[in-house]
């Protein structure tokens, strides 16, 4: 998925010279993660360069830059370490086109790699995505897949509106369905894995079908559509498996369209529970599917706690926790 | 103190509260003419020294003096003093057009006016200023229209931002004008990475930000500082020290225990310290820093250094907290007074064509306050449509956004 | 309900002189809602002083002193300017106790005035209870009353971990049932307007039933207690108003009971409506009491764009608004 | 340049990248024992250029010389030699378990064992650090065991930290260590926060903050500064410049446009320099600002100069990003190897001597080890239980927590 990445920013950075890229380490190293590799070389150092280490710094210049008419594409080195730019992203970027009616635009893209899975701790496995969606005004996107990755990439550098872009870091190397102890599958052996290499892109706000299913509708995006593909195999449920890809605009339409199909729904996320974008999918489909429902829809998903690292497995909600809601959404009257 | 005494804290306090007799003669401030004008591509580490003293060009005579004297004709000076004396005449009609219930509030810049009428006057167009809720004389310089101000703080029908935000907190980008912000210091690295955008641009355009002496302790203000040095950015950033932030005095920001300007120091960008109350001052200084921007110099920190003889808002009182007479008693004077004196002396100005010429600014407020009336107030008349209250949260509506419109019926 | 937060203020001081106060204009000032009046005259500058402004700076030193040993109650002088300490909040305040096995903790109060009705635009009349929802560690507290508001305020003061005070700007000078063309009612005219001098505290974490009812379950907070009480009275339907006092811990018992016996729930709030946290309490209804549902919940709340000044009493969830969503629910099979 | 010029983004870049031969011979130091030492109480505008020289003591033959020499005695600076070959012994073992796949990560301070562990010696017990996690000098200096510091990087079943934490986020409340942060900074202004708690309290304790030349850009680093000038908090505010942050030079944190000393110009605070790999330097100048503060006399900002010799962490790889001879090029010489030259000068020490002591540091770091690794490493063996993640987010779990955890079944 790094590649994909990687073959966004240098499609769109071809494309158009208003793209620009700063972050920390994005520069001659390309990125502690590697994302941004051999774009200082080819496109210089005005386009793709090192930032000081100030998120807040990063994001308000990606505003003023983007007000000035360019189309900034940042990355925050983990989005556990965005908190210091909220502020800019929540109140400044998210605003811009209000407060002016329009007359000024900040047109930007931040990307963030986000979620556990690597053992890094409380500070480097967070999933802030309900922290975006409460906020009116930003868009939301993560990726689950290679392909998807860079066309969606290449739509939030498109797009007019301040997008974020949250890069599931567990999925960087390979698909990866919640069992930590069997061997890493790459990319290539996925058929998602497969990526042109020139332009293309996929619109924000549609959802996916990932696997078609009768008996209940799972909502996922990022880690978890693999998670919940693995346990709708391993318990032989006819679960439909919905990969949102953007949070925020959602794709109320096919989760409703599914959920009333199926009549019960599980939904997943790696974020702590409360208030998580988990509530927000458990709302929409309690408010739009109510008289379909034949069991109370459930939530899997990481537990009101810090990430912890010698528990990591243990906090992550894996295959079979995920499979035991299906079952019990399935036993449900 | 030895070492086993108890420790304690210190908390700044202002010399002066209400009740006391404020006396800032021993204050020292460097004479008209005295600083030194640098070139415009001196060292930073050589100029350092000039974080200290006050810029300043008319003497107590009302004489331009010194290196950064002669900077501006006789109309150039005129058309200043016209624009302070409109900036002032704006914000009297505003403030009682508040009192009167006719908005919900207002902000002047009263004793501040020079600041950001003579630095619009150093910008060419296509400039960018990111400012404060304190430089409408930006606007008024640039000869925005006044009614559209009036709109604006109406929130009426007319209103250029449809409601959507609070009194004076216009927007205009073909006024170089950024949308001010509610939350304090962000637009000062949002100045700087509009300058970065236009040097990555290869354009000649630069920025300036702004932002009040209390302000300085916000976070963003060094995030300005690092990025604005580290890419030389071409940026002005601009310091208004008006000595207080709402009840708190700048002490508390810390502008005594070293300038404002020399925060500059630490990160080797030229910082100058300049009489805000004297309109060649600033006009001759923020030009220096202007043309070092545009010229590829890098960014420039200027401290204005003035008074804000006023409320801090129309929701403020500060007979709680400062003395009535400390306005009066500010040794650098009335910004407005200093620039007529020194044109009468030049022979291009009269106390007759003063009052007259107020005369007609004022009349000509209170016309435009007719007309944007016209369009209603905040609770009288003609109000923006509902309907915009849902437009442009994004460029394209989403369907959550569409439906929570339509539910509430517009 | 200022000189409620005085008095608890107050109280605290002369109780525990480990209480410090400080924030932008709250020493000599005594704050720009006046809630400090007086404190620092009393206490001395020590123990209540102006700040820098800078939000960051403010939760972050009252971290340290709180983990030195004091009580620190700061306040951020409106809610939407706690953005720049979100960081401090979130990553610190809230996990130093679990990071350190507790043997560092942050016990310390952030006072902050919330919500709209003052024509105090986009800036000053956000909501922001949600975010503090979603992040493990904080506890979040909205007072609806004077009487509340002492109880509540010295039961934060007194709690070992960090506790976000969230005083409904609208009902400093009295209760508020929506109507803003209507003249101001007085606290001195409401009961729960008088307030012991003496110290007393009301426990974190249990909701109290404003009005009993049959029909209908209305979970609500602040101000918004006071218009669902309205829109009760206005449509005559027989709800029962439960005013949640504290967000974060949530007493799910109450919520429960009320709902099992109403078999219908509106929940109100001012704050945008994606992932508020009414998103939260409708999914918590949704999990514990779907088998006694006898229609969707429905959320009334702002709407998802910033809080816009001219409009303030469009945008605001008003009695109209609620008093629809009552007869909706009502009538739903 | 003409002002119609286009502008252009200037990007730092550090001197040398890989492939160049690094060369420091035109790099001006200060020769040992040139800098003065001032009074304690002596006032910040006075002591100005301070924040420009590096203060050394141990000139190039190992003498001590100068105002800053003399404050230890042979026994200390033994201790001090000893403490340092800890800390490299404890450095290689970790880092050699993290290959073996034992633990997840680890962060040595390669170069740099002189500043924390000097640091400690100048303290009292009761004083605490806010440290990052680089000063595992400050746990080793004060005696913390060795054993406990591994089983936290093991997260194992005797790990104090319960498994919480990643490896080296150590903490101790005793040892004067506050819990470290995986967040930049924000540890620098909770150091002051703590540092006005005991002004408050009256208590006689001070704190000391410490940061790292890249995260001096963040902007809790700026509150620090601001909140610390303002109630003059009794703290030392550290910050270690070892000319990298990850692959980033400290040109980009403009250590290079000004030193990172001469940030505190701006906010009055006392600013020194010092040769960070000069344990009799460290120690000499960590003592004058922990006394200025110990006796009321408010912060002091330090930038201690050094080199990080090793990767940024296990995770990093510098030799794609600088050359790998740089480290032994960098002027300031190994600080153990310093120390060490100093005392055999002074008759205080031998090869002999350094090569058993050394030893036997490096068996008892094993047998730590082992110790440790009866407890478990991050796959094998004992492991905190999985309750204790579900404790200590609050005082008291509540509910929705409690549910949480029984419906996990723990
Ligand atoms: C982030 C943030 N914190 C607090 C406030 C509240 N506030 C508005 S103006 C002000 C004082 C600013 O003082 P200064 O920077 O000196 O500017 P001046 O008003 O003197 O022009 C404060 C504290 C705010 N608007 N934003
Ligand atoms: C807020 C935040 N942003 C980014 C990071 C990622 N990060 C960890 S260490 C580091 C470099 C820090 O460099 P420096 O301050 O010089 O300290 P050093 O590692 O050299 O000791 C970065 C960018 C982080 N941990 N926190
Ligand atoms: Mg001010
Ligand atoms: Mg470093």
């Amino acid at each position: 998925m790094i590649k994909a990445v990687n073959s966004a920013l240098d499609n769109m950075m071809a494309r158009d010279e208003k793209v620009v890229i700063f972050g920390e380490d994005v520069g001659y190293f390309g990125g502690v993660f590697r994302c941004t590799e051999g774009l200082q070389e080819k496109y210089g150092a005005q386009r793709c360069f090192d930032s000081p280490i100030n998120e807040s710094g990063i994001i308000g210049a990606a505003i003023g830059m983007a007000a000035y008419g360019m189309r900034p594409c940042v990355e925050i080195q983990f989005a556990d370490y965005m908190y210091p730019g909220y502020d800019q992203l929540t109140q400044e970027a998210a605003r811009i086109r209000y407060r002016s009616d329009h007359d000024f635009t900040a047109p930007m893209t931040v990307r963030m790699p986000t979620g556990g899975g690597i053992f890094g701790g409380q500070t480097h496995s967070q999933s802030p995505e309900a922290l975006f969606a409460h906020v009116s005004g930003l868009k939301t996107v993560i990726p689950s897949n290679p392909y998807d990755a860079k066309g969606l990439l290449i739509a939030s550098i498109e797009d007019n509106d301040p997008v974020i872009f949250l890069e599931p870091k567990r999925l960087y190397n390979g698909p990866f369905d919640g069992h930590h102890d069997r061997p890493i599958t790459p990319w290539s052996k996925h058929e998602l894995g497969d990526v042109p290499e020139d332009y293309y892109s996929i619109p924000l706000g549609k959802a996916a079908i990932r696997r078609e299913g009768a008996d209940v509708t799972v909502l996922a995006y990022g880690t978890m559509v693999y998670v919940a593909e693995t346990a709708a195999e391993e318990t032989g449920i006819d679960a439909e498996v919905i990969d949102l890809r953007t949070i925020l605009p959602y794709d109320l339409e096919t989760i409703q369209t599914s959920v009333e199909k199926t009549g019960r729904c599980v939904i997943v996320h790696e974020a702590t529970k409360t208030c998580g974008f988990g509530s927000e999918l458990m709302s929409l489909v309690q408010e739009n599917c109510f008289y379909h429902l034949e069991a109370p829809i459930i939530r899997v998903t990481g537990y009101d706690t810090p990430y912890p690292h010698a528990h990591e497995w243990e906090y992550f909600p894996g295959p079979a926790r995920v499979g035991e809601a299906l079952k019990k959404v399935m036993e449900a009257a | 103190m030895s070492e086993t005494e108890p420790l304690s804290l210190y908390v700044p306090e202002p010399e002066f509260r209400p009740g006391d007799t404020p006396d800032y003669s021993d204050v020292k401030i460097a004479a008209a003419g005295e600083v030194d004008r640098p070139a415009l591509n001196a060292k930073a580490d050589d100029i350092r020294e000039l974080a200290y003293p006050i810029i300043r060009v008319l003497n107590r005579d009302g004489k331009a003096v010194g290196p950064w004297a002669d900077m501006l004709s006789a109309e150039e000076l005129r058309e200043g003093l016209r624009d302070m004396l409109k900036v002032r005449a704006f914000d009297a009609r505003m403030q009682m057009a508040q009192r009167q219930g006719k908005t919900s509030f207002y902000m002047q810049c009263l004793g501040e006016e020079a600041i950001a009428t003579a630095f619009r006057k150093a910008l060419k167009p296509g400039d960018m200023n990111f400012p404060t809720y304190r430089q409408q004389g930006l606007l008024i310089a640039d000869d925005y229209p006044i009614v559209e101000m009036m709109n604006q703080i109406y929130s009426n029908g007319a209103d250029p931002l449809k409601g959507r935000q609070l009194p004076i907190m216009y927007s205009s980008k073909k006024h170089g004008f950024f949308t001010i912000s509610g939350n304090l210091a962000t637009q000062f690295i949002q100045a700087v990475g509009w300058a970065m955008g236009s040097a990555i641009a290869g354009d000649t355009k630069i920025a300036a930000g702004w932002i009040g002496d209390g302000s300085t302790a916000e976070s963003d203000f060094h995030s300005a500082l690092v990025f604005a040095s580290c890419y030389r950015a071409p940026v002005v950033l601009n310091i208004v020290n008006n000595q207080w932030a709402i009840s708190t005095f700048q002490g508390i920001a810390r502008g005594k225990a070293a300038t404002f300007a020399s925060r500059g120091l630490g990160f080797g960008i030229p910082s100058l310290r300049v009489d805000g109350n004297d309109y060649l001052a600033v006009y001759a200084v923020s030009k220096w820093a202007i043309d070092r921007a545009r010229q590829g110099l890098g960014p420039t920190l200027i401290e204005h250094v003035t008074y804000r003889a006023g409320a801090h808002s129309t929701s403020d009182d500060p007979s709680a907290y400062r003395p009535k007479e400390e306005s009066d008693a500010w040794p650098l004077g009335d910004p407005v007074e200093r620039l007529k004196t020194h044109l009468i002396g030049l022979g291009e100005w009269s106390e007759e064509r003063h009052t007259q010429t107020k005369a007609e600014i004022e009349s000509k407020i209170v016309q435009a306050q007719k007309e944007a009336e016209s369009h209603g107030t905040l609770h009288d008349g003609d109000k923006p449509l509902v309907r915009d209250m849902f437009e442009d949260v994004f460029e394209v509506t989403p369907p959550h956004l569409l439906a929570q419109r339509q539910e509430a019926g517009y």
